[in-house]
């Protein structure tokens, strides 16, 4: 287990770095400079008055706080589904009641209109 | 089960490099078909297939705009973390009978992962460059890849219930009767969906599309823009490896060698989802998020059913 | 090997944790405490957790993720175009946290721990499942009328427009002061806010700075939902939520 | 061969004859002047637009070339004239990227910063100053009770996914819009009630709206029954085709990404496009015989279609503007030499 996930660890981390390593070289070795009209970022031809870094209203917000209670209960699931077969019906029902509790907070916020923001 | 040989880091290396590099010149290859046979312009076999050769020679020689105040280490990080990431997804996937790059025993948790880190990634490459298109374009990535991320865990849990572990090998092994893809007839579907979210594809092209002028491309250049279309191509081949290996039987077949079949598959789905790229026009952010919490969602929970029922 | 692995994992978790303070755009905070939590998860692999080693970077991108959405709506120059001090009440932070960790020191030298060695071909993730269908299948049904109740309350919380049309309407919470309005004075529509003085503007942003602890409480609370896997990255978390307090601090440096 | 990434300047004038470019196989339209190698020229600049037009020439990657559509002299075919003329400059530059256009704008920073303020970024404070050269944006209240920042944006004139010479200020929060100006008088009419609209025109505007929409393949072959469209009175082939393209569009699932986009007196965007094509497919039948035909699309002015847009997302109010094939009034008349 240790070797294979060191493998994974490897293969990401020359991936990386030689992606990286592409950019960064590219950077230090383009022969022409950008000059401050070139930087503007691209608005069609005029200027933007502020940075584009700003608090940024994220209007989906409230989808994404049912999203990580949502997502707590993957982390269950994956155990679950491995020992599916050999519990066999207690686990279909455990897991069933389990989702099921789930889907209600699911449907609730669907009707609350939680993924509609516009 | 098959005993599967641990290959050292080197070779790990060596393999996925091999596969990337071939991958994603063919995934490439498969965009510049796609997009002249729905176009009706000439295909010629010749000049398709240096298509992507010469776009990276040109690239490569363009000057690479900086823009106003970057975050630069994460304008850099971008690219290369999906990159990486992409490559951590090809290794857990078993490539041939006995030949997978890194046997983890919680490979789709370990896919899920880098699923969900390459999010991160697409939204630095939005969030980087410090323009308001790109910035619009990141966080609306966000939203949809939030809402596409719990179908992916779904559908590859249902994968996992008859294989009884988590590892996509045994997902591959036990699929020695029936593919998936006839147990479970949701899951591909709904994996495909998830595939082109993270390649923001088709109709989930909602990173770098033309309605915000390139969105979180929108400055980049040069390298920079070869460097991502890389790694955008090295998800999608990751995608396919693993909708193959999961929902399509991975290296199972007759007469020909399993790692002919795996990788025969694997471009099935490239160039299905080339195809869908090409074919299918992009629908809103906010639409589909409704969709994928109120349609797929409930889709999910019923493959779940019928992976789960189907096991006992 | 390990133990090089180890500590590699180890001075990394805490370099990037300590990076978290020092650098001034929320978005490389954010996701640099993510860096240390996946330094986390890797030690927790080494442990030979595998399972929750890889679902702690699994669970805590995605948290993270959403974290930083809220960091950068909420907190003042989320760019940190501007140099900022991200530390609030730095001694009694350093005192706190240098007592702390000697507490942990401490507990982790001289504490008598059991000695259970685990097989690294033991199947810790079908055991788990046994454990979590079987024993303690109480907890986990009641883990999800938890996450039910936070789905509601957030939902409740964070939603301004739902079924029954604008969230002030109907449920009207007592006012602040007799005969006043009950809404929060930075609610009310100001004219001058817009583009009033300095001055009106920092004290409308501190209010958001509160508001966003808020918000961060309730990361908090899903992160302690999710701690039944690991409760020792409790402190973790305090540290993700002390960064509500950074307007002032940033604000003490400007003066 | 590669196709040569171009970015299209237009004035409101050429700006629909520009798009029969992407016909073209060994050229290729592209979103954003980042992306490509040539940028072209076509139709008036007013001199309005005239700085706005230098820095996107500056915004063009090097080596980069500039090629003026209305000095190219052409026999029949004036776009296949442009194109070779395209691909020659690109050629040329690519070859010795020594010759690349220079800048037209001075090297300037929008302000001054260097050295300014505390930690010399030119910022003061939390918030205030103008670190890096640009001020950061402030808050303003909205309509769901939080008050955060609002990007205040000029968007235009040279904006590939909007029509060329449209100027629109734009307030965002977030990515939806808080409100939207058009730079014209706000009664000037953008689509007019009994206007006529040659067939080729429609399907230049229906090849810019697919690829708005993400189907670039789709609006190569619209391109391409433009081009056909105007060089021959009487193409049998031509109603047979556009129906066949249709056709194959209804595949795309671009029915679903339309519907209820824009509505306004019960029409949506998907209605307008529907109005648009049985247009073209009517005038291409010769069931209706006049050389072109009336609208289908309603009348709409500036001011009207800005609130009809105001509270979108910035996708949805392209997508909205789009779908009105509008004709931009000229900002001013003077004509600038580029």
């Amino acid at each position: 287990m240790m070797s294979a996930l060191a493998a994974v660890l490897a293969v990401t981390a020359v991936a990386l770095t030689v992606q990286a390593a592409a950019l960064v070289r590219s950077e230090w070795a383009d022969p022409f400079v950008s000059t401050a009209p070139q930087r503007v970022p691209f608005l069609g031809g005029n200027e933007p008055a502020t940075h584009a870094w700003s608090r940024f209203h994220v209007r989906y917000y409230p989808m994404t706080l049912v999203f990580v209670a949502f997502e707590m209960e993957m982390m269950f699931m994956y155990p679950w589904a491995v020992v599916f077969i050999e519990e066999g019906a207690t686990a279909l029902v455990e897991m069933g009641m389990f989702l099921t509790i789930l889907g209600v907070g699911v449907v609730y916020a669907y009707k609350e209109r939680v993924f509609s923001w516009q | 089960m098959n005993e599967v040989e641990q290959l050292s880091a080197p070779l790990a290396i060596v393999v996925v490099a091999a596969v990337l590099v071939v991958g994603v010149y063919v995934s490439s290859v498969v965009d510049v078909v796609a997009f002249r046979s729905v176009a009706g312009q000439r295909l010629r076999p010749g000049s398709a297939a240096l298509f992507p050769a010469r776009v990276a020679h040109r690239l490569s020689r363009q000057q690479s705009v900086r823009t106003e105040r970057p975050d630069m280490i994460l304008r850099v990080l971008a690219p290369a973390a999906l990159l990486g990431l992409a490559a951590a997804a090809v290794t857990v996937i078993p490539l041939s009978p006995g030949i997978v790059v890194a046997d983890v025993g919680t490979g789709i948790v370990l896919f899920g992962a880098a699923e969900a880190l390459a999010i991160v990634a697409i939204f630095f490459h939005g969030w980087s460059p410090n323009s308001p298109f790109a910035l619009i374009a990141g966080y609306r990535f966000v939203a949809v890849a939030l809402s596409y991320e719990l179908l992916s865990m779904f559908v590859l849990i249902g994968a996992a219930i008859p294989a009884e572990s988590l590892s996509i090998g045994a997902i591959v092994e036990s699929q020695a009767g029936l593919w998936n893809v006839i147990r479970q007839p949701l899951g591909l579907p709904l994996f495909l969906i998830v595939s082109l979210g993270v390649t923001f594809s088709g109709p989930l092209d909602l990173l770098d599309s033309n309605d915000l002028a390139g969105g979180g491309s929108v400055e980049d250049s040069g390298m920079q823009r070869l460097a991502w279309q890389t790694a955008r191509h090295a998800m999608r081949i990751a995608f396919a490896a693993c909708a193959a290996a999961v929902f399509l039987g991975g290296w199972h077949g007759p007469v020909l060698p399993g790692g002919l079949w795996m990788a025969l598959k694997t471009f099935a789905v490239i160039a299905l989802l080339g195809f869908l790229d090409v074919f299918v026009a992009r629908i809103s952010a906010e639409r589909f998020v409704r969709v994928a919490w109120g349609v797929l969602l409930p889709l999910a929970f019923l493959n779940l059913l019928i992976a789960g029922v189907g096991a006992l | 090997m390990i133990d090089v692995a180890f500590v590699v994992f180890s001075v990394a978790a805490v370099a990037s944790g300590y990076g978290v303070f020092r650098v001034d755009s929320m978005i490389r905070a954010t996701y640099l405490l993510l860096a240390s939590f996946l330094n986390v998860g890797a030690i927790l692999v080494l442990l030979l957790a595998e399972y929750l080693g890889v679902a702690l970077l699994f669970m805590m991108t995605v948290e993270m993720i959403v974290m930083g959405l809220f960091m950068v709506m909420f907190m003042m120059n989320p760019a940190g175009l501007n140099p900022m001090n991200m530390v609030h009440q730095p001694r009694f932070a350093a005192a706190a946290g240098v007592v702390a960790a000697a507490g942990v020191a401490v507990v982790a030298v001289f504490a008598d721990f059991p000695v259970a060695p685990v097989d690294a071909e033991s199947a810790t993730t079908r055991e788990l499942g046994i454990e979590l269908l079987g024993g303690s299948m109480l907890v986990f049904e009641s883990i999800g009328v938890t996450l039910l109740a936070t789905m509601v309350c957030s939902v409740i919380l964070s939603s301004a427009t739902g079924r029954f049309g604008d969230g002030y309407e109907g449920s009207v919470a007592p006012a602040l002061e007799p005969g006043g309005d009950h809404r929060p004075a930075d609610d009310l529509y100001d004219p001058d806010a817009a583009g009033g003085m300095d001055m009106d503007m920092d004290m409308g942003d501190m209010d958001h700075g509160e508001m966003d602890m808020g918000g961060m409480d309730m990361g908090g609370m899903d992160m302690g939902g999710m701690d039944m896997g690991g409760m020792d990255h409790g402190e973790m978390d305090m540290g993700g939520m002390d960064m509500g307090d950074m307007d002032h601090g940033g604000m003490e440096r400007d003066s | 061969m590669t196709p040569v990434e171009v970015f299209v300047a237009a004035g409101a004038d050429r700006w629909h004859d520009a798009q029969a470019l992407r016909a073209h196989e060994l050229v290729r339209l592209m979103p954003t002047p980042r992306h490509a190698t040539v940028l072209l020229v076509a139709g008036t600049i007013p001199g309005s637009a005239r700085e706005a037009f230098d820095r996107v020439h500056d915004q063009l990657p090097h080596p980069r070339a500039v090629v003026t559509w209305d000095e190219i002299v052409a026999g029949n075919d004036v776009v296949d004239a442009v194109a070779s003329e395209i691909v020659g400059r690109a050629d040329r530059v690519m070859a010795d990227p020594s010759t690349s256009s220079p800048g037209r704008l001075a090297d300037e920073e929008p302000n001054d910063w260097r050295g300014v303020g505390p930690f010399g970024q030119g910022g003061e404070g939390m918030m205030g100053g103008t670190p890096y050269g640009r001020a950061m944006a402030m808050t303003a209240d909205d309509r769901d009770g939080l008050s955060l920042d609002r990007l205040e944006l000029r968007l235009g004139p040279f904006l590939g996914q909007l029509p060329g010479g449209l100027v629109a200020d734009v307030a965002l929060q977030g990515e939806v819009i808080q409100s939207i100006e058009f730079a014209c008088a706000g009664s000037a009419p953008f689509v007019t009630g009994d206007r006529a609209v040659p067939v080729a025109r429609r399907l230049l505007w229906l090849s810019h709206a697919l690829h708005v929409q993400g189907l670039d393949a789709f609006a190569v072959g619209a391109a391409r029954l433009a081009r056909r469209s105007a060089r021959l009175d009487d193409d049998p082939g031509l109603a047979r085709d556009f129906a066949s393209l249709r056709r194959r569009m209804r595949w795309t699932g671009l029915r679903s990404a339309l519907r209820s986009v824009g509505d306004r007196d019960g029409l949506d965007t998907w209605a307008r496009w529907s109005a648009h094509l049985d247009a073209i497919a009517a005038s291409l039948d010769g069931a209706d015989s006049r050389p072109v035909s009336a609208d289908g699309s309603m009348p709409i002015t500036a001011a009207e279609l800005a609130e009809m847009i105001t509270g979108l997302t910035l996708t949805d109010a392209v997508t909205t503007i789009i779908g009105f094939d509008i004709d931009v009034p000229a900002m001013t008349t003077t004509a600038v030499e580029t």
